[in-house]
């Protein structure tokens, strides 16, 4: 970016908000006193050097960056998972990939894309942001948030050691019993499909947990909760949304069809009284909400984006945060729309018809009061703002067919075609991965302290967005045509075959596209240019610390008076003071209003995370294997928790805070 | 980052990968092969337990699905639709003897189950040898030796979607086999 | 990529034997117009919202130096204005989807009528293929079939569904939507064409290795000749005249194809695989993966698993004086 | 002896129908004020008319001799003979034992005729005749009929024989691989052989056989197998098949012709071995014939029952599957049907329809009538006028919840709906199990109490169809059935039933399911046996247990009982199997519930209490 970067003036209106502590004494502070707690902070916060340090680290962001990059792995992976199928349906008959190692590969690929690229990847961006956005020292619990890395680490390596050692799991991402049974499945190949949903799960509750809490908890004085960014606001939507829905498929992964399968339970068989279609209810009990889960933080993201280059605060901040839990709500009222198919009574089946339809208002709403903030905003059309357009382009076209496909008459059509993989694909692509392009343009300055090429950008985003459309929009006529999905291959006769290559052009195209972004990553992670602090002119408080963050975060919390503080106030913040610089402490709020209530001494690094996570690995890994595994793991496990638990307390530590904070006005 | 992070990567990905090795046979589904060309010798017919002179060593031939567990999987299917279940049942025994206890009439050497199944046994055993094509035989060693553990746990079968009628081979512990002295009621 | 356009544009036609908005009955023909009044409304909301995104981003790109101002506060009128214009756009995206809802109740309840009397045929589903019962109330009468439906025009069909092994799924797109076969279960959809001819349906759910190749063509006869075909189809096999026919009958009950497959009038009852009394009248083999000539049908009796691997059906060794006779055989069971 | 008796009489009201035994002197006494107190009693009195009422029985009994299983044609296996009586039974002792040299489940009666003692024994189906004249009987002669090996394969329920008979100095006799063979009763030497049934078909024989008028009836076994049910009928001269009844099939091949009137409309109509079968189903549709055959002399018909029909999954043979599970009247001479009637029309839970037919002349309902008795195998106790088939009373004698009972009007047997046996759902405590309330085990008439023996189990099972695949000469069943202890928890009864009160009078609860067949002489005593080994006498009247005996292997034969040189001699085989015992007979491994068909669920704890053996046990006062 080579525009040139402004200190905008205060606005009057924001800094006439009354103060939000009361009794505070505004002081100044001098440069000294700050260089000198930046120098002490960075002592006491940092990771510790090494490769100790570095497998003990807790910094959040730290944990965040792994999770994000190992997540963008994951997106590599299963998008050339998706190559190669595309490759094999290129043309009719192919024998590219056989019948065992398509499966596999459809399987893996939807697994990758949802349980280790599409939520890790949301998630770990809150985790991320979060406690920047909401000016916190770090996040709620670091060491549990290092947990959750390593436990989806593990899924991760897990499911990739059994693809390649022929082990992959092939009964499609949704794992239907009876196919994935243990009659119809044999070997461990579903066991390792259960067990990374269990890795991803643990991973995804964790991060939820620490997610709410940063929240609710840990903002910034004066960060009421109506000030909290839309950003924040999907995040905190979306955990909780995590916390209801995984353990749904906690319980039919690893309770119900783990047991099936190693000690013979009987939950799916229909013989002995089980039931096939309980698996369906569970699953997508999880599976809609999953897509939300996905979705949801990517609204915060184009909010963010949407305010920053149309110059203009979002319209209707109120509306969207509500949309977002009324989202957020009804996810949880849809599921049966992916069982229309299944033998469930009419009304039901319109119940839920009428339900999926109402989802689309709140999203509606969303769109709506983004596209009244562009049109009265002054938009720049900046490779951020291109993918937005992608999304609009693309999310929009799925979401109306989502909308079709409501229809309990025409889903019978289309369920399980490629139509709807075309459908989802829009909505995922568009609706997902195009806002965290977008998200990577904007926020890669603040990570990296160093600007991504627009130039390559540019190529990037048009190459992803036409590859996108050119390989997935035939496959709505595929499907009208009869293409079931998750076939190998196809008969000549069914003329699918000119579709088909159409579909794996635009795949290529998609794949150069993201080849590009790796280029440009690759080259602007050390060669970009420098970024500054707020190189957009954004409002939010990451915007308040330096480019790269430290690892304390904020030299002195900041104070927060509007919904966009840089704006709202201008650079440099008011902060408060009294935190202290020779130990982590963190300032804890008042869940409402965000009063300075408490000041906590903030974990260390600890290698007990992994360790746990190692354990815990054995335990679900072996279970495949022995169910005495589980006793075994659970010892060890219970070990683990121990050795942590009294690290913790051993360091425990609280302190009330009465007048150690003071409102400062930075010099 | 990264370069720090190979290292313990590649331990992990390496323990794992040892851990798991056998499950490259393990998970194999060969659908199209030629027929395993181990068919048995003559050393499949010998059921007894005395040889004459000293040193005397019998060929073993291995199962080449003993180690499969898909193809334990559809010799569990063969085992069901070709009605061997009809007479053995689960491994239990009816008409026929029992094979999941560690009683053997004619042996438990994949071999000579393999003879045993191929050419049939003089007491209502048929002979299997032009119904099933060889490499279905060498399913059905298979999952036969699975039945009272004689093959690795995990290409075992778990429990399969009808009445649960014993714990699955998966689960069934394994035995010791032995010979039993003589089949039972062999024509006077 | 000249043939992808062309096609293209054939696609959006779509007619075909397998597709959705080729109707070739009244329940299709009702969801069509469902269909396309709802892609027309969403075509029309979908180019207005990207037009209006479009516009937006694209009109200002022209910066001045105020631009970059952020706009922290909004005039109340205009803040209003937005208000209504997003309170009426809300207003009649929920207007639009419940006239939606309404006209999909409408056509669901269309399509869920019960008609009262009709014929009956079961279907059940293999890994991977189709048994095909036509259920009569004599018993005797009752034909079994595989891997091809037949049903008449004009007249409702119940199709009862139901699952031997794993989750299927019933979908034949010129008619109606699909219907799971869900173990434990039976359920039941109508089949209601009126217009003869041969459409395709697949396998719509994930039911393993070979998924992809468990099709079912679905034969739709005039009235009358459904009749005809019905008493064909209950017709037993007779023993054939000729020689070769005869020495390849003997291959068929003394090899292993009789373990599997059932003859009917042949003392030949496998329920493993298809039943073959019809075989040679079929359109397909091995569940639509090949048609049936007998060339195909040499291959796949010899080699299936290079034609569909992992299908249930052994790979069989046969003298090529056995595989000829054999083939003459088959070929004799119309 | 009497007077102990009356003390306990008085003393004692639970053990009341002991007095009962005492004979009708004390009987009289005890009677007149006690009656009002114990309902068992009232019993006892009120078929006491039956005991007076004669009937054709003894017309073609000789009591010294037992020339075929069930004694007589009628199927009564009550003896005259009165040597061995309520009274003195408990001084009976061995008289001496021979063993059989075999160890699989022996069924068969020891055969008396003359001066000599025939055995059959289980496969390998040797024949033994044994000099009663000489001391220790020892052996006159054997027979090794050498079947075929591989006929133990197609053998559903172990390797048994049911029986040889004794006709016109002759040993008839069937082996496991299907032949008739003739033996010259004198000196064993073989008069003709004739192979009736094919293995490679499924086919096995386990019956005993029937002579009547110069005709040796046999039938198959194998309904498990699906085999075309037959009954075949075979000159005793010259061993020439003289007629084949099949019971599945057009008319012509049941025999079905002008003269067929089944009484009820469910069993009228042409060709309903075809029609009420799926296309070709009828060929392979079990219904053969491995039970009793009476005969009566008067009406000049022989009465038998069909087995189940194949497979035993019902989803597999939509209809009534005709002609399974039915009763068939028909001539000896051409084997023509006269009237059949149908049990358990599409029959659910295998049960067959092979049990023995009682033919007794009686007062019923004020007139006489010519009867069948017929405990059956679905729970019911029929009586049927055996002119015509009619059904006058079908009542069950044990718990039973897959039926909900006959219509007399129709003559149907209701079906309960939950309990109908589906492909992929296991319907659980369905009861009687597939063996049936009463297996093959025959029961006993006594002309002199009027009640009828019955030795029977009380099994209820989980079952679950499944899509059976039939390949000839393996078993075709389509079931997966696991079997468990019936309500109450024992496994047997031993039951004696008024078929006139049609009610139960006493009854006894074994353990283990009664698996041996019963005998019932004039000296008013019942024997049956117990697969643990005891063979036990009762009072026929009170059921009062009145002597035991513990064999050496479990007893799942038929007693009988002759007289030589004036004194009473009561015999009987031991040597577990059969089916219920199969899990010692076969040494099959009980942690597979399935099992044997299920049996060995039930049974598990048999090998503790019985092994493997075969011996003559003869008992003498």
């Amino acid at each position: 970016m080579t525009d040139p970067i402004r200190r905008l003036p205060p606005n009057e209106s924001a800094v006439a908000a009354p103060g939000v502590l009361p009794g505070a004494r505004p002081t100044t502070l001098s440069d000294e006193v700050v260089l000198a707690d930046a120098a002490a902070l960075e002592l006491t916060w940092a990771d510790k050097p090494g490769l100790w340090g570095w497998l003990t680290a807790v910094d959040h962001k730290t944990i965040a960056k792994r999770y994000i990059f190992t997540a963008f792995l994951m997106f590599i992976a299963g998008g050339i998972e998706a190559a190669l199928m595309r490759m094999q349906l290129s043309r009719p008959e192919n024998t590219l990939i056989g019948p065992d190692r398509y499966n596999q590969l459809f399987t893996v690929h939807g697994t990758t894309m949802m349980f280790l690229f599409a939520v890790p990847i949301m998630t770990a961006m809150g985790l991320y942001f979060v406690p920047l956005m909401v000016g916190a020292r770090s996040i709620a619990f670091p060491r549990l948030n290092a947990f959750g890395y390593y436990t989806y680490l593990m899924g991760v390596l897990f499911m990739y050691v059994s693809l390649f050692i022929n082990m992959g799991p092939d009964a499609g991402w949704t794992s239907y019993p009876p196919l994935s049974g243990p009659q119809f499945s044999p070997g461990h190949r579903i066991d390792v499909w259960a067990q990374v949903v269990t890795f991803t799960e643990i991973a995804a509750l964790a991060a939820a947990v620490n997610i709410i809490v940063t929240t609710f908890k840990m903002r910034a004085p004066g960060m009421s909760l109506n000030r909290i960014p839309l950003f924040v606001w999907a995040q905190v939507t979306v955990a909780f949304m995590i916390i209801f829905a995984m353990p749904a498929v906690a319980t039919a992964s690893t309770l119900q069809l783990a047991s099936d399968r190693a000690v013979g339970t009987h939950w799916f068989n229909p013989s002995e009284g089980g039931d096939a279609l309980l698996w369906q209810h569970i699953f997508w009990f999880f599976g809609h909400p999953e897509v939300y889960i996905i979705f949801l933080p990517a609204l915060g993201f184009i909010t963010s984006i949407v305010e920053t280059f149309s110059r203009r605060r979002v319209f209707g901040y109120t509306a969207i945060v509500l949309a977002n839990i009324t989202t957020g709500f009804f996810a949880f009222g849809l599921w049966v729309h992916h069982m229309f198919a299944t033998p469930i009574p009419e009304l039901g089946q319109s119940l839920f018809t009428a339900a999926s339809m109402v989802i689309a208002v709140p999203t509606g709403v969303q769109i709506f009061c983004w596209l009244v903030t562009m049109f009265s905003g002054r938009p720049r059309l900046t490779t951020a703002m291109l993918f937005i357009l992608g999304f609009f382009f693309t999310f929009v076209n799925g979401g109306l067919t989502g909308v079709m496909l409501a229809s309990v008459a025409f889903d019978k059509q289309v369920h399980d075609t490629f139509f709807v993989v075309a459908h989802f694909h829009y909505v995922l692509l568009g609706g997902g991965v195009m806002p965290l392009f977008a998200a990577f343009y904007f926020w890669f300055p603040k990570v990296t302290g160093r600007m991504l090429s627009e130039t390559l950008g540019r190529w990037h985003a048009w190459l992803f967005i036409v590859g996108i459309n050119v390989a997935f929009f035939p496959m709505h006529f595929l499907g009208l045509n009869g293409m079931p999905r998750r076939v190998y291959t196809y008969l000549a006769e069914t003329g699918w075959g000119p579709l088909n290559e159409l579909a794996t052009i635009g795949a290529v195209i998609a794949v150069l596209g993201v080849a590009v972004f790796i280029v440009n990553a690759a080259i602007s992670w050390r060669g970009g240019l420098f970024a500054g602090a707020n190189p957009w002119d954004s409002y939010g408080l990451e915007w308040a610390t330096p480019s790269p963050a430290p690892s304390y975060n904020f030299v002195n919390t900041p104070v927060v008076l509007g919904r966009h503080p840089l704006w709202d106030t201008g650079s440099p913040l008011p902060v408060v003071t009294g935190l202290r610089t020779d130990r982590r402490e963190v300032l804890v709020t008042t869940t409402f209003d965000a009063q300075p209530d408490s000041r906590h001494k903030h974990p260390t690094g600890s290698i007990w995370p992994l360790v746990l996570a190692l354990v815990m690995a054995e335990l679900w890994i072996g279970s495949i294997f022995t169910p005495w595994a589980v006793l075994g793991g659970l010892g060890l496990t219970l070990l683990g928790m121990l050795g942590w638990g009294l690290q913790s307390v051993r360091e425990q530590d609280v302190e009330r805070v009465d007048t150690g904070a003071e409102i400062v006005e930075a010099a | 980052m990264s370069s720090r992070s190979n290292g313990w990567r590649a331990t992990c990905s390496a323990l794992i990968g040892i851990l798991l090795l056998s499950a490259c046979e393990r998970e194999n589904r060969r659908f199209q092969e030629n027929p395993p060309t181990a068919t048995p010798t003559s050393t499949a017919l010998i059921v007894s337990d005395l040889q004459p002179g000293p040193g005397m060593v019998i060929p073993k031939v291995e199962a080449p699905y003993d180690d499969n567990a898909w193809a334990v999987s559809e010799g569990k299917s063969l085992f069901n639709s070709m009605n061997c279940s009809g007479c053995h049942f689960q491994g239990g025994g009816g008409i026929g003897p029992p094979l999941m206890d560690e009683e053997w009439i004619y042996g438990y050497e994949p071999q000579q189950i393999f003879a045993s199944i191929a050419d049939g046994r003089p007491n209502g055993m048929p002979a299997w040898k032009y119904s099933l094509s060889t490499q279905q035989i060498w399913e059905l060693v298979s999952y036969v030796r699975s039945l009272s553990g004689l093959n690795p746990k995990g290409a075992r079968s778990g429990r399969d979607d009808h009445m649960m009628r014993k714990t699955p081979e998966a689960s069934t512990p394994n035995a010791v086999p032995k010979m039993s002295s003589t089949p039972p009621e062999d024509s006077a | 990529m000249r043939r992808g356009t062309w096609l293209l544009l054939f696609a959006i036609g779509c007619a075909g034997s397998q597709s959705v908005l080729d109707p070739a009955g009244p329940p299709n023909r009702s969801l069509n117009h469902l269909f396309w009044a709802m892609l027309i409304v969403a075509s029309v909301i979908w180019i207005a919202v990207v037009v209006a995104a479009f516009w937006a981003a694209l009109s200002r790109r022209r910066i001045t130096r105020e631009d970059l101002e952020p706009i922290i506060t909004v005039p109340n009128e205009e803040h209003r204005r937005h208000t209504g214009i997003v309170t009426g756009l809300v207003g009649a995206t929920i207007v639009i989807l419940l006239l939606f809802l309404v006209y999909d109740f409408t056509v669901g309840r269309a399509l869920a009528e019960r008609p009262s009397r009709t014929l009956t045929i079961e279907i059940i589903g293999h890994q991977w293929w189709w048994e095909v019962h036509y259920v009569d109330p004599d018993p005797s009468k009752i034909v079994v079939d595989a891997n091809e439906l037949h049903i008449p025009a004009g007249e409702p069909v119940q199709v009862k569904l139901s699952s031997r092994d794993v989750i299927h799924s019933f979908w034949v797109p010129n008619l109606i939507g699909k219907r799971d076969l869900i173990p434990g279960y039976t359920s039941s959809l109508f089949l209601n064409a009126d217009r003869a001819g041969v459409y395709r349906a697949q396998c719509a759910e994930f039911c393993g290795t070979e998924h992809a190749k468990m099709a079912l063509p679905v034969v739709v006869h005039s009235r009358n000749d459904f009749a005809a075909w019905l008493s064909e189809a209950r017709a037993p096999a007779a023993v054939p005249n000729d020689s070769s026919a005869r020495d390849g009958r003997q291959v068929f009950l003394a090899g292993p194809c009789s373990s599997c497959h059932a003859i009917t009038g042949e003392p030949a009852y496998g329920t493993v695989g298809p039943n073959l009394t019809h075989l040679a009248s079929r359109k397909t083999l091995g569940a639509g993966t090949l048609p049936n000539t007998r060339g195909n049908l040499g291959g796949w009796v010899v080699d299936p698993q290079s034609i569909k691997p992992g299908v249930r059906m052994p790979s069989n060794q046969l003298a090529a004086k056995d595989l000829r006779n054999l083939l003459d055989y088959l070929q004799t069971l119309k | 002896m009497p007077r102990r008796e009356r003390t306990r009489c008085v003393s004692d009201r639970r053990r009341l129908f002991v007095v009962a035994v005492g004979g009708s002197l004390f009987l009289a006494g005890c009677k007149g004020d006690k009656e009002k107190d114990d309902p068992r009693v009232a019993l006892a009195a009120r078929v006491g008319p039956a005991t007076t009422s004669g009937d054709t029985t003894t017309k073609f009994a000789d009591d010294g001799q037992w020339v075929r299983p069930a004694k007589d044609f009628q199927g009564t296996r009550f003896s005259g003979l009165t040597e061995i009586n309520n009274t003195n039974v408990q001084k009976l002792h061995v008289f001496g034992t021979f063993s059989l040299g075999t160890t699989r489940g022996v069924e068969a009666a020891p055969i008396v005729a003359g001066t000599t003692m025939y055995i059959v024994t289980p496969f390998p189906n040797f024949v033994y005749a044994l000099d009663l004249t000489k001391e220790g009987m020892p052996t006159k002669w054997s027979y090794k009929p050498r079947p075929v090996n591989a006929a133990q394969g197609v053998a559903c329920c172990d390797v048994v024989n049911r029986g040889l008979v004794v006709d016109a100095g002759k040993v008839i006799f069937n082996t496991l691989d299907g032949r008739t063979i003739a033996l010259d009763a004198a000196t064993g030497k073989e008069l003709w052989e004739t192979q009736l049934a094919n293995i490679n078909l499924g086919e096995s024989v386990t019956m005993a056989p029937l002579v009547v008028k110069g005709k040796v009836f046999v039938g198959v076994s194998g309904g498990e197998f699906g085999v075309r049910g037959w009954l075949k009928a075979v000159d005793e001269n010259s061993g020439k098949l003289a007629w084949t009844a099949y019971h599945t099939g057009p008319d012509k091949d049941v025999l079905i012709g002008p003269n067929f009137k089944p009484f009820y409309k469910m069993d009228q109509g042409k060709d309903l071995g075809v029609s009420s079968w799926p296309a070709d189903q009828w060929k392979i549709g079990g219904a053969g014939v491995w039970g009793w055959i009476t005969y009566d002399p008067e009406l000049d018909l022989i009465y038998y029952g069909t087995a189940n029909p194949g497979p035993w999954n019902p989803e597999m043979r939509p209809g009534d599957n005709k002609w399974s599970s039915t009763v068939f009247a028909r001539h000896p001479d051409n084997g023509e049907a006269v009237w059949a009637y149908q049990l358990s029309p599409h029959d659910e839970h295998d049960y067959d329809g092979v049990n023995e037919n009682i033919l007794v002349d009686m007062d019923w309902k004020g007139t006489r009538r010519q009867l069948i008795l017929r405990p059956e195998r679905n729970g019911y106790f029929y009586v049927f006028d055996r002119k015509t088939g009619e059904v006058l009373s079908a009542e069950p004698f044990g718990f039973v919840n897959t039926t909900t009972g006959v219509d007399l009007k129709t003559g149907r047997l209701q079906y309960a709906p939950e309990k109908a046996t589906r492909i992929g759902q296991v319907v659980r405590y369905s009861c009687p199990a597939a063996p049936g309330m009463k297996d093959w085990q025959p029961s006993a008439y006594s002309p002199r109490t009027g009640l009828v023996y019955i030795p029977h189990q009380n099994l209820c099972m989980d079952e679950e169809g499944l899509e059976a695949n039939y390949i000839a000469g393996t078993p075709y069943v389509g079931t997966n059935v696991k079997m468990y202890a019936g309500p109450g928890g024992n496994r047997g009864f031993f039951d004696a039933w008024d078929p006139v009160g049609q009610h139960k009078v006493w009854s006894i609860k074994e353990d283990l399911p009664v698996w041996s067949g019963a005998l019932v002489t004039a000296g008013d005593v019942a024997f049956y046996g117990t697969m643990d080994g005891w063979f036990k006498a009762v009072d026929a009247r009170t059921g009062n247990p009145l002597w035991q005996f513990k064999t050496g292997s479990g007893i799942i034969s038929q007693p009988m009982t002759y007289s030589y040189g004036g004194k009473q001699y009561i015999a009987v085989l031991s040597g577990v199997g059969g089916w219920s015992g199969a899990i010692v007979a076969g040494g099959l491994d009980a942690r597979d519930s399935s099992a044997a068909l299920g049996f060995v669920n039930a049974m598990k704890d048999l090998p503790q209490k019985s092994t493997k053996g075969g011996m003559l046990y003869v008992f003498a006062l």
